[in-house]
């Protein structure tokens, strides 16, 4: 088989379980099954693809002319080269994973045919997006991605907080996409193409581009990636996301939507190379989000909550790396991140469809640690997450703190990020496998919407854990093939400079031990006693209030100067603009009629003189 | 027979249909004029693919879709034609001029 | 489903059916909005073959008037005839020989039988059937020589004298109408499988226009429509006369008041018509056809009086206010039709035009009745 | 000449025979007219308004769905005489355009257009 | 291959008249023998005697009925729409007469051989929709105008199963003989071709009704209906539009209207004897004879559901046709084609 | 076959002429059916029976029909309303310079040498292999097509639209 119809597998088989699902979505159980299966056939292109390719093999591209305009073609198409092979086939492994999890997560689900046509809609956008060969190609499915991820979001569209969740998601990264495009369009203004492999051997080759521009299009860009992969100052709507089912959100935060921010900076990674500014900007947001997310994590209840709060940190994480300069590092974290984290979700919604309930502690209290399957996974991705040794996260993160052993001051918010991550991380751990009865906290949150039937024991449940616990021990042990597939050479820190890292995730794993594990644990953490600083890790920095005041005030403010201007300035002026655009109005709309036939008539007796003329210019 | 003799006869049919479409008020009577310019541009299909073949059914099935699609196009315009007429009580194309400038005067009352 | 159906668009307009119409019984003519094919007012106009009998009836004696009576439903006459005898001997305190009890109550229900018959076959040719229609007829003949041999005429007789009747029946005709017997129940067999069984007919008769109760007592409807409609009124029942006690009868009752139940009402109509005559025959005396002593003027005591009997239509009455003389001063008659006719409007507006044919044939209106 | 020609000539040949039957009536039938000969039937009394109406859609939802069906139906002709060279695509490719068709139906059926309300 | 009349007469000038005359000739004559037909069949039916007085078995009653169709008056109402008034019966009798001379009476006789026969027999029931239209509306009578809309709405309905069921035989001849060999050697076999449909029911030993048994009842069905037979007569039913659409229409142009139905159930009859009973095919006696006796033996059923059923509703014959036929015949087509692919 | 063209085109033409003359609208569309049939005719001599066939069918048979439903829904009350003679004089100008210009191009091409295919490439059977050959996409895509024209037809004569009777009237 050719790569040609190996990615026609590959990209239609998503978009048909859409069509499919959509037909027969009334449909539930076949809709379902249908897209599992479609989906399948996708994971098994995709793994088709990166298993015939060895390692640091051309790039290689088939796409066929979308549209034709001017002199540029627009094209659809695949490009297969490192960065897709892998990431393409953690997003249909992934997405695989979910979707049979969802199987039994939403059997009792009514509008699960629906959902199941979504999650395809969302793989294909997400595919399509990873394997673009072109910027229309990468911005279309970009926009994509966010669009199906707010249906997502918004699946139970009866809750109203759901459907604020969505619809701040979508705002929160459009904010971000209007940089991206500006930036988009800024870059095919500057090179003159739209082919990404062109773009990025261009912009190696230094003096290609003025640097003031690369710098202003990167930052464009990056203000798309502040967006999508949910940094400071745009990261609030990640959160809120976890309004819709947990399926949802294990998809969204580890290899799908968020992942595409971090995605795009990998892809146009010699760009970014080319621009000192924007590099430093990219370090400075993502160290940040990594300390200020990690905080946050630290003191959630929710148990989605606190993941989602990593998710941010990781992905802060990824940028660092990235912006450090070391791809291989960026990238080989995403892969991991991907894997554990939508592993940590899965146990997380399998805790929660079990026991009813979001909070953490009560579902500790609750016996959570009778499930085996789910706490083992639990245990592992928390330890990839933390970045326990020898797991999968631990690798990556090595690489990333590695990466950044000559920026001092980043290197220190590394540290810290890394070692509450690993704090909050076996927090959860802790709360789940040790609960202590008769600690003093208090359930916060509510019963989430109750479950009357317990599924955990079922296979499809079961299965994708299973495989991704597999993933989170085994995946940080192929950073070499991953490097050579990148065409990059694996980088291998040394035991002594690991020593520091190791030590901050295994010192706050101990503190946790100390504040949940241990006997007679208070189970309340050593931040509950800096009560003040609590209370702002709880709400998030107030960020969300701060946003609000801020741009709420800051639009009352110019709408009240707007309101007096208008009052008194402008309205004069504008009665008497109107007036006259009235009169110039009136004159020129006699001739809009609205009489079809004379509009015909004038067109045919135009195109009848045409005719004549070159009747007339045929006769000489 | 000649090539020039079939496409004159369409071309008549054409503009045949073109008065209708212009000179008709009743949406029905330019819908037939619109009829019988799709069906002079069929005689022009089969007449240059007679006369001057390229590829030999290729005219054929353009028509046979061509007449397919005039079906489909009748089927909506009529019916857009009779929800017209139950709204508005008529089927008289200048009538239909919801679009049209209104006017000042119009506006204010 | 279609609460906006495609059968409400369209234009309202109106259409004569009758009084010149193949398919409507006698002058009768409905004045018939339509929207499409769908009924939205039928007003029934009547008048076309008005004859003034009741005026008629001011005119002349009691006895002048005894003819008249089988031309105001010529397809029941002998009944009427012999109903208007009976009010008068009533009336009078006349007493009926026994044996002309009898033979009033055969010829009745074969007169019964024969109205029936044909309204089976017109019914079943608005329904577009028409073999059906000759072979009632066929059946229907038989009834008609039957009574041709005993009074003389086929369809207008004037059988009845007051105190009994005319002319004596002989063997032949108590034979010929045991024979009739049994040949009506063998074709009613036929007519079952043939028709009752069709489906087309069943499809469009079952649930077409449904008379309620409510809607059949309060316009008066009576006969086999009424019962049809679940009310079990029958006059030979509930006001026994002319000897109906006597007999072992069923009065057949429906409920669900469509086209088809009136259909099967007047069937079993027939076979409870025959149960009748079979007792009737088996039971008839030997003996006098008219009383001994007879007035010479039947002169109407003072006052008002009311006298109902059964027809095939239903409920057929007389009111006759006397004031001593033997020329009544007023002689109204209750005619089942018109009756039945006026719950028509009500029951037509919203059926379909076809439909529309295949009710008004259902409740079996004989025009002269309607209009007297 | 062509059998199409013959068809046409045919066509016209049968609207002359046509016409013949009724020229003679005019040279053997009767010329009555009396005041009501030439009106309109409508059951032996005047007519109430003009025939000339605005009938239900009912019909007309048939006669729309008609068209395109009978379309449909039409292609299938030329398909049906080579169906036989291709085999499973060929009966593929029919058994997608008639279960489309068949879409139709149901859509039509569903929405009730096939029930004619009383 | 079938000789035409054109071959027969040697390509003379004369020969489409002689061959309309002809037409016309067996057309009438068939027409007074279906007219007695029905007049006898629904007698026996009815248990009666039909006409017994004119000529023998009254042969002769439908001629002398014609004969005083001919001397009546032709009655124009005053305010009809003229041109389609007067149009309407010649052109509901026209493509009728053309209709039948596709018809392939034996292998060796068939007046215009034309490829595609079998959609030119529909194409010319098209046309009578059409002339049925101008009837209903140019008589300027709402019986008339009700009687023609249910017509067409009826017709365009039926045609569609109608169509359907002819397709599938199409596609079963196709499948069973590519070539087909006759006295000039062997030519491709073409489903749309009248004889070629006879010829390979005729060399393959078997009548399509057995292969295609659910169509051939669905095209009886839809035949009725397409010819306003009973319980379809829906349209003329004489108990609630007097006489449908030719109400308006006396003497002989009611006649044509009445010509054209009765060779309407001809044409139909022979369609189904064409495409389910193997044409001129039998034993013995010469191909035309088995022809019109087939085409007898199917008429003699359509008479005698007329004088059995009663008539249904307008609306159940729409639901009928469009709930029950087509997605039958649609069904029966995608078998057809299923168990052709399999083979 | 120069005199059965002929007879097609003037028998067109003459169908045309009624259908874009006539006052009363439902004889337009008679004569629609007329020139249609000669339309049809044109096709016979062009070498397309089929072609020329499904022309009657649909046209005549389908199109027509509709048509005639349409115009008895909505125009029976004035049929005979005839448009202005300014208006039809102007139509008339601008479809006469439509023509003019038209023969003039006819009349000065140069569609360089004309050569016949051999019969069985037009034949039915070919037009069937392309169908579902080449083609097959057309094919299924018409279906589409004519199930959508069922579904918007069967769309927008039914439901009844929340836009006033006389929205016209209320802006004025």
């Amino acid at each position: 088989m050719s790569s040609t119809s190996i990615g026609l597998v590959l990209l239609g088989a998503p978009l048909m379980a859409f069509f499919v699902a959509l037909v027969v979505f009334r449909k539930n159980h076949l809709a379902a099954m249908m897209t599992v299966l479609l989906s399948g056939a996708a994971t098994c292109a995709s793994a088709v693809f990166l298993l015939a390719t060895k390692g640091g093999t051309p790039a290689e591209q088939a796409s066929r002319a979308w549209i034709h305009a001017g002199g540029t073609s627009i094209e659809f198409g695949i490009l297969l080269d490192g960065k897709t092979l892998i990431m393409g086939t953690v997003v249909s492994v992934i997405t695989l994973c979910v979707q049979v999890y969802s199987l039994s997560y939403m059997s009792h689900d009514p509008g699960r045919g629906r959902f199941f046509a979504f999650l395809a809609l969302f793989e294909w956008a997400m595919l399509s997006f990873v394997y673009s060969p072109s910027l229309m190609q990468t911005f279309v499915f970009w926009e994509l991605v966010g669009l199906s991820s707010f249906f997502l979001i918004g699946f139970w569209y009866r809750k109203p907080s759901a459907i604020a969740a969505a619809k701040k998601a979508f705002i929160m990264t459009r904010i971000g996409d209007v940089g991206l495009f500006i930036g988009l369009i800024l870059l095919f203004q500057t090179a003159h193409t739209l082919d990404i492999q062109t773009l990025n051997t261009m912009s190696v080759a230094t003096g290609n581009f003025d640097s003031g521009r690369i710098e202003l299009i990167t930052l464009l860009l990056f203000v798309g990636i502040v967006g999508k992969s949910a940094q400071f100052p745009l990261h609030t709507w990640l959160p809120d996301a976890m309004e819709g089912p947990t399926p949802v959100s294990a998809l969204l935060h580890s290899a799908t939507m968020v992942a595409a921010g971090v995605f795009l900076f990998a892809r146009f990674h010699p760009l970014f190379m080319q621009a000192e500014l924007t590099l430093t900007v990219v370090l400075c947001v993502a160290t940040f989000t990594a300390v200020l997310s990690s905080t946050m994590a630290m003191v959630a209840s929710d148990m989605k909550r606190v993941f989602a709060y990593s998710s941010i940190s990781q992905l802060g994480f990824m940028l660092m790396g990235l912006g450090a300069g070391s791809l291989f590092a960026g990238y080989f974290h995403l892969t991991t991140h991907a894997i554990f984290k939508a592993l940590l979700f899965l146990c997380a919604g399998a805790f929660i469809h079990e026991y009813g309930t979001n909070d953490t502690v009560a579902i500790g209290r609750a016996g959570a640690r009778k499930l085996r399957v789910i706490t083992l996974g639990l245990i592992i991705g928390g330890g990839a997450l933390a970045g326990f040794p020898l797991l999968a996260g631990f690798f990556s993160k090595e690489l990333i703190i590695h990466s950044l052993h000559d920026k001092p001051l980043f290197l220190a918010g590394a540290y810290l990020a890394s070692f509450m991550t690993a704090y909050y991380t076996f927090r959860v751990i802790f709360l789940v496998v040790f609960p202590n009865q008769d600690s003093a906290v208090q359930v916060e949150e509510p019963p989430a919407d109750s479950h009357d039937d317990h599924h955990s024991s079922s296979l499809p449940l079961h299965a994708p854990i299973l495989l991704l616990t597999v993933g989170a021990i085994a995946v940080g042990w192929f950073g070499d093939s991953i490097a050579s597939v990148l065409g990059l050479v694996a980088y291998h820190p040394s035991l002594p400079e690991m020593a520091p890292a190791i030590g901050v995730a295994l010192g706050g794993i101990l503190i946790a031990w100390f504040d949940f594990g241990r006997k007679s644990a208070p189970q309340t953490g050593f931040i509950s006693k800096l009560a003040p600083l609590h209370t702002l890790f709880k709400n998030g920095w107030y960020l969300d209030v701060i946003y609000k005041k801020l741009f709420v005030g800051a639009a009352q403010a110019v709408a009240g100067l707007l309101f007096g201007t208008e009052n008194h300035v402008l309205d004069k002026a504008s009665d008497m603009l109107g007036q006259g655009t009235l009169t110039i109005g009136e004159t020129t709309g006699k001739a809009q009629s609205g009489r079809l036939p004379l509009y015909i008539g004038l067109a045919a007796l135009c195109f009848s003189g045409a005719i004549i003329a070159l009747g007339l210019e045929m006769m000489r | 027979m000649t090539l020039e003799g079939a496409l004159l006869l369409g071309l008549m049919l054409f503009s045949l249909g073109l008065y209708a479409v212009l000179a008709r008020r009743n949406l029905i009577g330019i819908l037939i004029g619109i009829e019988l310019m799709l069906n002079a541009a069929n005689i022009n299909f089969l007449a240059f693919n007679y006369f001057i073949p390229t590829d030999p059914a290729v005219a054929q099935i353009i028509v046979l879709v061509v007449i397919g699609l005039a079906a489909a196009e009748a089927a909506i315009a009529l019916a857009i034609i009779l929800k017209l007429y139950r709204q508005r009580n008529s089927v008289d194309v200048d009538a239909m001029q919801l679009l049209r400038s209104t006017g000042a005067e119009a506006s204010n009352e | 489903m279609s609460s906006d159906s495609q059968a409400s668009e369209g234009e309202v307009y109106s259409l004569n059916m009758g009084p010149q119409h193949p398919s409507m019984h006698g002058v009768l003519r409905l004045l018939l909005d339509l929207r499409g094919e769908e009924v939205i007012r039928a007003k029934p106009v009547i008048g076309y073959s008005h004859r003034a009998h009741e005026k008629m009836a001011e005119n002349r004696n009691t006895l002048q008037f005894l003819p008249n009576t089988s031309r105001v439903d010529y397809l029941s006459g002998m009944i009427y005839n012999l109903g208007y005898c009976q009010a008068i001997e009533k009336l009078l305190g006349i007493d009926v020989p026994e044996r002309a009890i009898y033979i009033r109550v055969i010829v009745n229900e074969l007169n019964r039988i024969a109205s029936h018959l044909l309204w089976f076959g017109t019914f079943l040719l608005d329904l577009g059937g028409i073999t059906p229609f000759l072979y009632s007829f066929d059946d229907r003949e038989e009834i008609l020589d039957i009574l041709d041999q005993v009074t003389g005429s086929r369809l207008t007789y004037c059988y009845g004298r007051f105190g009994g009747v005319t002319w004596d029946v002989d063997e032949t005709f108590l034979t010929r109408a045991t024979a009739f017997l049994a040949r009506i129940r063998e074709r009613l067999h036929m007519y079952k499988q043939l028709v009752t069984d069709n489906v087309i007919l069943r499809e469009r008769c079952t649930g077409v226009g449904v008379v309620s109760e409510a809607l059949a007592k309060s316009y008066g409807v009576t006969g086999p429509s009424l019962r049809a409609s679940g009310v079990a009124y029958d006059v030979r029942k509930a006001e026994p006369y002319g000897g109906y006690d006597r007999f072992d009868f069923e009065v057949p009752v429906l409920h669900e008041g469509d086209t088809m139940a009136r259909f099967h009402i007047r069937i079993r109509e027939i076979e409870e018509s025959c149960k009748i005559i079979e007792q009737a025959i088996e039971a008839i005396p030997e003996g006098e056809i008219l009383p001994k002593k007879m007035p010479k003027r039947f002169k109407l005591p003072e006052g008002e009086y009311y006298f109902a009997v059964e027809s095939a239509r239903g409920h057929f009455g007389m009111y006759i206010v006397g004031d001593g003389s033997d020329i009544p001063v007023k002689l109204k008659l209750r005619t089942p039709s018109f009756s039945n006719l006026s719950a028509m409007p009500e029951t037509l507006a919203g059926t379909m035009l076809a439909d529309t044919i295949a009710i008004v044939g259902s409740i079996d209106v004989v025009m002269p009745e309607i209009d007297r | 000449m062509s059998s199409y020609a013959q068809l046409a000539l045919l066509l016209g040949l049968g609207i002359a025979l046509g016409a013949m039957p009724l020229v003679l009536p005019l040279l053997i039938g009767p010329r009555y007219k009396g005041k009501d000969t030439e009106s309109t039937y409508e059951c032996g009394v005047d007519p109430v308004g003009s025939s000339w109406l605005r009938f239900g859609i009912g019909f007309y939802v048939f006669a729309l769905i008609f068209v395109a069906f009978e379309v449909d139906i039409l292609y299938l002709f030329p398909i049906a005489l080579v169906y036989e060279d291709f085999g499973w695509r060929g009966f593929v490719e029919i058994a997608l355009f008639l279960s489309i068709l068949s879409l139709a139906v149901v859509y039509a059926w569903r929405k009730g257009v096939f029930h004619w309300a009383k | 291959m079938p000789q035409t009349l054109t071959q027969l007469l040697d390509g003379s000038v004369l020969a489409m008249p002689i061959a309309a005359g002809l037409i016309m000739g067996m057309l009438t004559v068939n027409v007074l023998m279906l007219v007695w037909a029905e007049r006898k069949v629904s007698a026996w039916i009815q248990m009666r005697m039909g006409p017994t007085e004119v000529g023998p078995f009254g042969l002769l009653q439908t001629l002398a009925d014609m004969l005083k169709l001919i001397s009546k008056q032709l009655i124009t109402p005053s305010n009809v729409d003229k041109p389609l008034y007067h149009l309407a019966p010649l052109l509901a009798f026209a493509p009728v007469v053309a209709a039948v001379a596709l018809f392939p009476f034996s292998e060796s006789t068939i007046l215009v051989q034309n490829d595609y026969g079998l959609l030119f027999v529909f194409a010319f029931g098209g046309i009578a929709v059409i002339a049925i239209f101008m009837a209903g509306w140019g008589s300027n009578n709402k019986y008339a105008l009700l009687g023609a809309i249910r017509s067409v709405a009826q017709n365009i309905s039926y045609e569609v199963p109608l169509i359907l069921s002819a397709l599938s035989v199409v596609l079963v001849v196709n499948a069973m003989g590519p070539t087909l060999s006759s006295g000039d050697g062997v030519v491709a076999i073409n489903g749309l071709d009248l004889s070629h449909i006879v010829m390979t029911q005729d060399q393959q030993g078997i009548w399509f009704v057995v292969l295609q048994p659910i169509a051939a009842i669905i095209y009886f069905i839809s035949a009725l209906a397409e010819t306003n037979r009973a319980p379809f007569d829906i349209p003329e039913a004489e108990s609630e539009l007097v006489a449908g659409f030719h109400t308006e229409y006396s003497g002989m142009r009611f006649s044509l209207f009445f010509f054209a139905e009765y060779t309407n159930m001809l044409i139909v009859s022979m369609l189904a004897v064409v495409l389910f009973f193997g044409g001129w095919d039998g034993p013995v006696l010469p191909g035309p004879a088995w022809f019109f006796l087939k085409s007898y033996a199917v008429i003699f059923v359509m008479m005698w559901v007329r004088w059995t059923f009663p008539r249904l509703r307008f609306d159940q014959l729409m639901t009928f046709c469009w709930k029950v036929l087509i997605p039958l015949s649609i069904l029966n087509l995608l078998a057809t084609a299923f168990v052709i692919a399999v083979l | 076959m120069s005199l059965h063209f002929a007879i097609a085109a003037v028998v067109s033409l003459v169908g045309a002429l009624l259908a874009v003359t006539q006052a009363n609208i439902l004889h337009a569309v008679f004569g629609l059916a007329i020139a249609l049939v000669g339309v049809a005719g044109v096709f016979f001599t062009l070498d397309s029976p089929f072609v020329a066939i499904m022309e009657v069918l649909i046209y005549v048979g389908g199109i027509a029909v509709t048509m005639i439903f349409a115009v008895m829904l909505s125009s029976v009350s004035n049929p005979k309303e005839r448009e202005s003679a300014g208006r039809r004089l102007l139509a008339a100008l601008v479809a006469v310079a439509f023509f003019v210009g038209g023969a003039l191009v006819i009349a000065h091409a140069d569609f360089g040498p004309g050569k016949k295919l051999p019969p069985s490439a037009w034949g039915l059977e070919q037009v069937g292999r392309d169908l579902l050959g080449r083609f097959n996409l057309a094919f299924e895509t018409l279906s589409i097509v004519l199930l959508l024209a069922i579904v918007g037809a069967i769309v927008i004569v039914r439901k009844e639209s929340a836009m006033p009777a006389n929205a016209d009237e209320e802006a004025s």
